[in-house]
């Protein structure tokens, strides 16, 4: 290997691997391991504003960098916030989650093809939420309230382990007391004094009517789930192509480098996470594609 | 372009040399075939006579010895153990800090390799997000191509459409000649840069007949290359082959070692980890190749997606001839053979397409 | 409990730290007297011995030098020797010359290891180099720069200073390449400075008077101090070769140990740097000699505790050595010799830093190995260590125990025992 | 808050894994100034009580005293790393699980009544649990500084489960097996080395034990191909890392091909 550094014309940079510095203004936990930071941009360091469903790289430094979906208000970035949840489950996770405000964390980004809206103009909303996945629906929700007059029915669907693993408790009552908005959670472990529903969420979705030509749905959780239901939901006549999942694999670098997030033909950093399930479908059917 | 310029040039033995002189008189790096440990690797080049004269290669399927040739051709070998992509997408780097960038000036890339890297463009220097590490080293890179006339065992770059001429993507392009005449290269010029050495350059105009004979040998080495893929569309043949019960036979065959990704010039894939010195300060983040066959390339949270030596071939092979495609708008190969020799269990790219197709065409 | 002074009292050290390996110390008084005097070596056993037995030729020099972690070049050279005896091969200067190479690499990392970060300690009080480092921060930088300097003769000559991998029968893999020894010259040159203030700092520290009475016994080679070849000769001059080795030395079991303990024609004996240096002094380069005379050692130096002083004296050497064949060297025609197997018994003995290795093969004609016999220095130097500890520990009655521990546990540090090495060798069968 | 606490502990092993910690020359002094050095006998005579942030466990377990010792520890140890071919897989030592322990130790010892050893050499996983392997023999000094710098930040070590060849080819080392010129186990043996033996012009022999996605079957036929005989092949795959399941499991395999041949 050649180790003499002759000649030095420019250096090189590699922007895009190169976080800006926010600094987390808020720090709330959520459940006893998920959190939700409120992260804003230093000086001169904001990054563009994000739409629903996309993700960012957020390092903690010296310990390293993972994808996170952003669950904040598309229509409130102003200062350039950034709203992120992130469950721990490793050492990365672990430390994003122990960033308490004050302290400053990277951010690339953002990434990704999000959730398509616009495409469900004036038909039904379905959203289908299974645990963490909540968290990068959250925008869209927030997106498709804000501009309610536009769509028909809006219900969702969203699943937790336990009352304590379920995100963001009381955003959900306050959706749910909507009267435009149809809400209903599962539990797999009820805890005692729940009144609400039990078990998988293929139950609800089992009993929420719909009107398949005019449905969109939009699917996060568990690839399982995500399997599931949207075959029970082209089962049921929603065209594949309307309905929309965000799926996750490897990411070391968020921007089409590094290889690691294929699914066949896709770079989920590119043409995902959020994918229509036309496009997936028989992907997910094949074992360790 | 060699064969449109209006008339190729044409240098001696010492002219070679002599390139490699200008070429570090200008401040680059030259860097090119030369014999190390029994192989041709790529290196810095200390003079034109670190070229490997009369050196040949012998490859095959996880074979690779070197040969003394009858004549002193100089690049008349394939498949070596290295390819470019070491010096533009190098194995480990620092993301975090900024890197000073050489001048480097390649000589010797064989017509598949110009394609490896016009790939590599393709997929690191694209927008929305190019890698500017790497956009600023390609920049600084002076070529000389070389066509093809003698193919190895394991090349098969007519069949992907890659060689064995050099269309574009040089700045000069020999075409090395023994025999009647002596020992020389025609000199094509496919830049201004390229253009500028060549006038400092001692050369002479080639004949009819050196260009005549430049072009046979050329076409001929179209026909006699060791390999093909097979004449059908690998796109769609390994679109369908997803849940084909061959990667089970290949992979009692593979040894999971990443040699194929490694040698590869066109394969990118990298990981990045961060690291801190004791104290904790300091931290810094590295890239490095990786490879769709580590365990944990495609790890996330609960375990790896690809659990089987089965579904890592697969997806290294996909990815090659198919998946690429739909990625990057070319194929992934460019027929250069190099995982076809450096595979220690020998497994043949060009082979296992050959079999996959013809599992299809008999069921 | 037992208490300062009493006439029956049991002291034991469980765990002897600062030891290469797992052993334990016992000193039983009874009447007032020191009845036993134990250092037990409870490492388990490994059987290497019985599994190289079916093993090819071609592999003892990597297996055994997993004996220990601490002297694998020692291992890596007795074994090549010996079955290069067996093989009837010859290897030539240029290669003996790599390999005194390499083990000066050795000599210099184990004796800095054992002056600086083992043996110190002890002169000054201190459980532990690192507390060392506190007060005298600079001191230890000494010593771990030495270390390291041995330690990069390995990596380059070995490709890692733990259990190198470039040694094989009939010299290496691959020759170092000259800007690998340029590397090694410019590293050595500075470290020569650093080993002779060793040597100055090792003279200024107190030393209990004491003058062990055993046998010596070293190698000698008529050119060079010892270190990779040569015969065996003892302070009362006998002589003999690696051959008759189990003529003259003879290894017993005993209960409390799982190392074999050896004794020369009955005697108890020491090897090892003082051994070493008694017998050869004459050998040392002139500036190893001088570094000696400053620090006040005679040609001869019995007293186990100066042995620090020996083992610097002995760093000196090999840096001086190390540069010598680095000037020298000429490169090998071929970075090995072929070995081809033939039926035979081949021996091999050299110095390793804490004594002598002995170790035996015997062949069958496809080179599968049918007996080895390996003799670590430790269980060479056990019956000394255990004389040592019986005569002083009878000044030592006075003490608390954990003042008279302090005292034994020195007194056992002095040899720089390797227990690793030491324990379960040595063919009792024969045939 | 103090500093992490740090013990080092050996069993059956040669000390080169806890030797590979005071042969970091450069950093042992910021290792101390960074932990608080609780245990660790070839260092120290302090030996303090846990318990322990981290344990760095050497060697094997082959006698009863240390199946009882080892569990002892796990107790008291926050995160417990084995370190070296002994602790991830039993080592050379290992090689007695082929044999007749008996056998052994009346060809060694005049008196085997004095000794106690346990049917099987055997990795610390197998007696307890552990949390991180260092494999090699020895360990690689900058896989440990990684490691204990990890665990320092909190960061998961980075230890690459990949094969050796990843390392050559990195490297700019040209290929052994490809060129015909040595048996090399690179193919089948774990990363991070950084590829030492082929770099020295000398096929691995598999002192990091057998990767993730070992195969040894596939390289028996490619040894074959270079000349090897069977019981060649055998004694190569069981040396260092003998008990390693896979190793072990081909070994047998080939050896059983032979005794029915
Ligand atoms: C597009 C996308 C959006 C995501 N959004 C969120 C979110 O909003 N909230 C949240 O809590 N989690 C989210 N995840 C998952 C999150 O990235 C992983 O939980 C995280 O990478 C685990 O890293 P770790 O170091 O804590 O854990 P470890 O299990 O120690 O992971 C080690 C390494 O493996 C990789 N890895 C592990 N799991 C995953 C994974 N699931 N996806 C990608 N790489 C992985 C990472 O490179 C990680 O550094 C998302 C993942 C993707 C791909
Ligand atoms: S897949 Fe093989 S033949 Fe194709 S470009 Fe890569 S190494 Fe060359
Ligand atoms: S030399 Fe060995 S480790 Fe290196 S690439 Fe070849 S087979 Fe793999
Ligand atoms: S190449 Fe193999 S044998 Fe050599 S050090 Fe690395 S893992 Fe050990």
């Amino acid at each position: 290997m050649i180790q003499a550094m002759r000649e030095t014309a420019r250096p090189a940079r590699a922007e895009a691997m190169v976080p800006a510095a926010y600094t987390v203004v808020d720090h709330r936990r959520e459940t006893h391991d998920t959190v939700t930071l409120t992260l804003l941009p230093g000086r001169g360091t904001a990054l563009p504003r994000f739409r629903p469903g996309q993700f960012t790289m957020l390092s903690a430094e010296g310990i390293g960098e993972i994808p996170v979906s952003i669950s904040g208000d598309p229509d409130d970035q102003h200062d350039g916030r950034l709203v992120q949840t992130i469950r721990e489950v490793g050492a990365v996770s672990a430390a994003l989650c122990r960033s308490e405000a004050g302290s400053e964390i990277g951010v690339r980004g953002p990434y990704g093809h999000g959730w398509r809206l616009a495409s469900a103009l004036d038909g039904d909303l379905l959203v289908v939420a299974g645990g963490i996945g909540l968290a990068p629906l959250r925008p869209l929700i927030r997106s498709a309230l804000g501009r309610r007059e536009h769509f028909g029915d809006v219900t969702l669907l969203a699943g937790a382990r336990s009352y304590a693993d379920l995100l963001y408790p009381l955003q959900l009552d306050a959706w749910a007391r909507r009267r435009d908005t149809a809400v209903t959670v599962t539990l797999d472990r009820p805890d005692p004094g729940w009144t609400g529903r039990v078990g998988l969420i293929t139950g609800p979705l089992a009993e929420t009517a719909i009107v398949p030509e005019r449905t969109t749905a939009y699917l996060c959780g568990p690839e399982i789930m995500i399997k599931v239901c949207a075959d029970a939901l082209a089962a049921r006549g929603v065209p594949p192509e309307r309905i929309q999942v965000s799926l996750e694999r490897n990411m070391k670098c968020g921007v089409g480098w590094c290889g690691h997030c294929q699914l066949g033909p896709h770079l989920l950093c590119r043409s995902g996470p959020v994918c229509r399930w036309d496009a997936v479908a028989d992907l997910l059917d094949i074992e360790e594609l | 372009m060699l064969f449109d310029h209006p008339l190729p040039e044409v240098i001696d033995r010492a002219g070679l040399d002599q390139l490699v002189k200008l070429l570090q008189a200008d401040g680059y790096t030259v860097v090119g075939p030369t014999e190390r440990d029994g192989a041709l690797v790529l290196d810095e080049l200390a003079g034109g006579a670190d070229l490997p004269d009369g050196i040949g290669v012998e490859t095959g399927a996880g074979h690779y010895r070197l040969r003394e040739r009858a004549d002193g051709a100089v690049f008349n070998h394939s498949a070596g153990p290295q390819s470019w992509k070491q010096f533009v997408h190098p194995p480990r780097q620092r993301v975090d800090a900024p890197e000073p960038v050489r001048r480097l000036a390649f000589i010797g890339v064989r017509p598949c390799d110009l394609a490896a890297l016009a790939i590599l463009d393709g997929v690191l220097g694209a927008a929305p997000y190019p890698d500017d590490r790497y956009l600023a080293r390609r920049d600084q890179i002076f070529v000389v191509a070389v066509n093809c006339v003698e193919p190895g065992n394991t090349c098969f770059c007519a069949s992907t459409g890659t060689g064995p001429a050099a269309e574009w993507g040089y700045d000069l392009v020999l075409t090395e000649q023994e025999g009647e005449g002596g020992h020389r290269f025609l000199l094509g010029t496919g830049s201004v840069a390229g253009e500028e050495i060549l006038d400092r350059l001692t050369h002479r105009t080639a004949t009819g007949g050196e260009i005549r004979e430049a072009r046979r040998a050329v076409d001929d080495a179209a026909g006699s290359m060791g390999r093909s893929m097979p004449e059908t569309d690998l796109r769609g043949l390994l679109n369908r082959a997803r849940g084909s019960e061959h990667w089970e036979q290949v992979a009692n065959r593979c040894l999971a070692c990443a040699n194929c990704t490694m040698v590869c010039p066109t394969c990118f894939c990298t990981t990045v980890e961060d690291a801190t010195d004791l104290e904790g300060d300091n931290a810094e983040r590295w890239q490095r190749w990786d490879s769709c066959f580590d365990p944990d390339f495609s790890y996330i949270h609960g375990g790896a997606v690809r659990k089987s030596v089965g579904s890592r071939y697969r997806q290294w092979m996909s990815h090659k001839l198919s998946t690429w495609h739909d990625q990057f708008g070319t194929s992934g190969c460019v027929g250069c053979g190099r995982c076809i020799a450096w595979c220690p269990a020998g497994i043949d790219i060009t082979a296992e397409a050959a079999a996959l197709a013809e599992k299809e065409r008999t069921r | 409990m037992t208490h300062k002074g009493a006439s029956d009292r049991l002291v034991a050290v469980d765990e002897l730290a600062r030891v290469e390996g797992e052993g334990a110390l016992r000193l039983r008084v009874v009447d007032g007297e020191v009845a036993e005097a134990e250092l037990n070596i409870y490492e388990p056993p490994r059987y290497f011995e019985a599994f190289l037995v079916g093993r090819k030729y071609t592999e003892p020099p990597d297996i055994t030098a997993r004996i220990c972690g601490i002297c694998p070049v020692a291992y890596q050279m007795s074994s090549c020797q010996a079955i290069e005896d067996a093989c009837g091969v010859q290897v030539p200067e240029t290669i003996w010359a790599l390999r005194r190479l390499l083990y000066c690499g050795e000599w210099i990392e184990s004796h800095a290891l054992h002056i600086y970060l083992l043996h110190a300690p002890d002169f000054l009080g201190l459980p532990d180099a690192i507390e060392l480092a506190k007060t005298n921060r600079e001191l230890v930088e000494t010593g771990l720069a030495l270390k390291k300097v041995g330690n990069d003769i390995m990596e380059i000559l070995g490709g890692r200073a733990i259990h190198p991998v470039n040694v094989r029968l009939g010299g290496f893999y691959r020759l170092p390449t000259p800007e690998e020894l340029e590397h090694l010259k410019s590293m050595l040159r500075p470290a020569l400075d650093q080993a002779l203030k060793t040597v100055e700092w090792t003279s200024t520290l107190d030393f209990p008077d004491y003058d062990c009475g055993h046998e010596l016994l070293a190698m000698s080679h008529p050119d060079t101090y010892p270190i990779e070849r040569g015969h065996l000769i003892t302070a009362s001059r006998e002589e003999f070769p690696a051959s008759a080795w189990n003529d003259f030395i003879e290894s017993v079991q005993v209960p409390h140990s799982t190392a074999l303990q050896a004794f020369l024609r009955g005697r108890r004996y020491l090897s090892g740097p003082l051994a070493r240096y008694s017998l050869n002094y004459a050998n040392l380069s002139p500036l190893a000699r001088q570094a000696a005379r400053a620090a006040g050692l005679g040609e001869r130096c019995v007293n186990p505790f100066q042995s620090i002083i020996v083992r610097a004296i002995e760093v000196v050497y090999a840096i001086d050595e190390a540069m010598r064949i680095l000037e020298e060297y000429e490169p090998p025609r071929r970075p090995a010799v072929d070995v081809p197997p033939r039926a035979g018994e081949g021996h091999g003995v050299t110095e390793a830093p804490r004594g002598i290795l002995y170790h035996r093969y015997k062949l069958d004609e496809n080179g599968l190995i049918q007996q080895a016999q390996i003799v670590s220095p430790t269980a060479q130097n056990q019956p000394a260590i255990e004389a040592d500890l019986k005569t002083l520990a009878a000044d030592w009655l006075d003490l608390e125990d954990g003042e008279l521990t302090a005292e034994a546990e020195r007194a056992i540090r002095n040899y720089d025992p390797c227990i690793s090495c030491s324990a379960h060798f040595l063919t009792v069968e024969r045939g | 808050m103090g500093k992490p606490t740090l013990a080092v502990w050996k069993f059956t092993s040669c000390d080169g894994c806890q030797l590979t910690l005071l042969d970091c020359e450069d950093e042992l002094l910021a290792i101390a100034d960074a932990v608080q050095i609780k245990h660790f006998p070839e260092a120290t005579r302090k030996d303090l009580p846990g318990p322990f942030d981290v344990s760095l466990v050497e060697g094997s377990i082959s006698t009863p005293a240390e199946a009882e010792r080892i569990k002892r520890i796990r107790e008291e140890t926050g995160t417990l790393v084995a370190i070296g071919a002994c602790a991830t897989s039993g080592g050379i030592q290992a090689l007695r699980n082929f044999a007749d322990l008996d056998e052994f130790q009346r060809i060694i010892y005049p008196h085997p009544e004095f000794l106690h050893s346990l049917e099987q050499v055997a990795p610390i996983a197998a007696h307890v649990d552990v949390d991180y392997e260092l494999r090699g023999c020895p360990i690689d000094k900058r896989q440990l500084l990684g490691l204990l710098s990890a665990l320092l930040k909190g960061r998961r070590p980075d230890l690459p489960k990949g094969a050796v060849c990843n390392e050559c080819k990195q490297r700019g080392v040209n290929c052994l097996l490809v060129e015909g010129k040595e048996p090399c186990l690179g193919p089948i043996t774990q990363a991070g080395c950084g590829a030492i033996c082929p770099s020295y012009n000398r096929g691995c022999y598999g002192c990091f034990g057998p990767s993730d996605s070992a195969q040894p079957e596939a390289l028996i036929p490619v040894l074959s191909r270079l000349g090897l005989a069977d019981p060649d092949i055998v004694r190569m795959l069981r040396t260092y890392n003998a008990a390693a399941p896979k190793l072990a499991a081909a070994g047998d395999r080939l050896e059983g091909a032979h005794d029915d041949a």
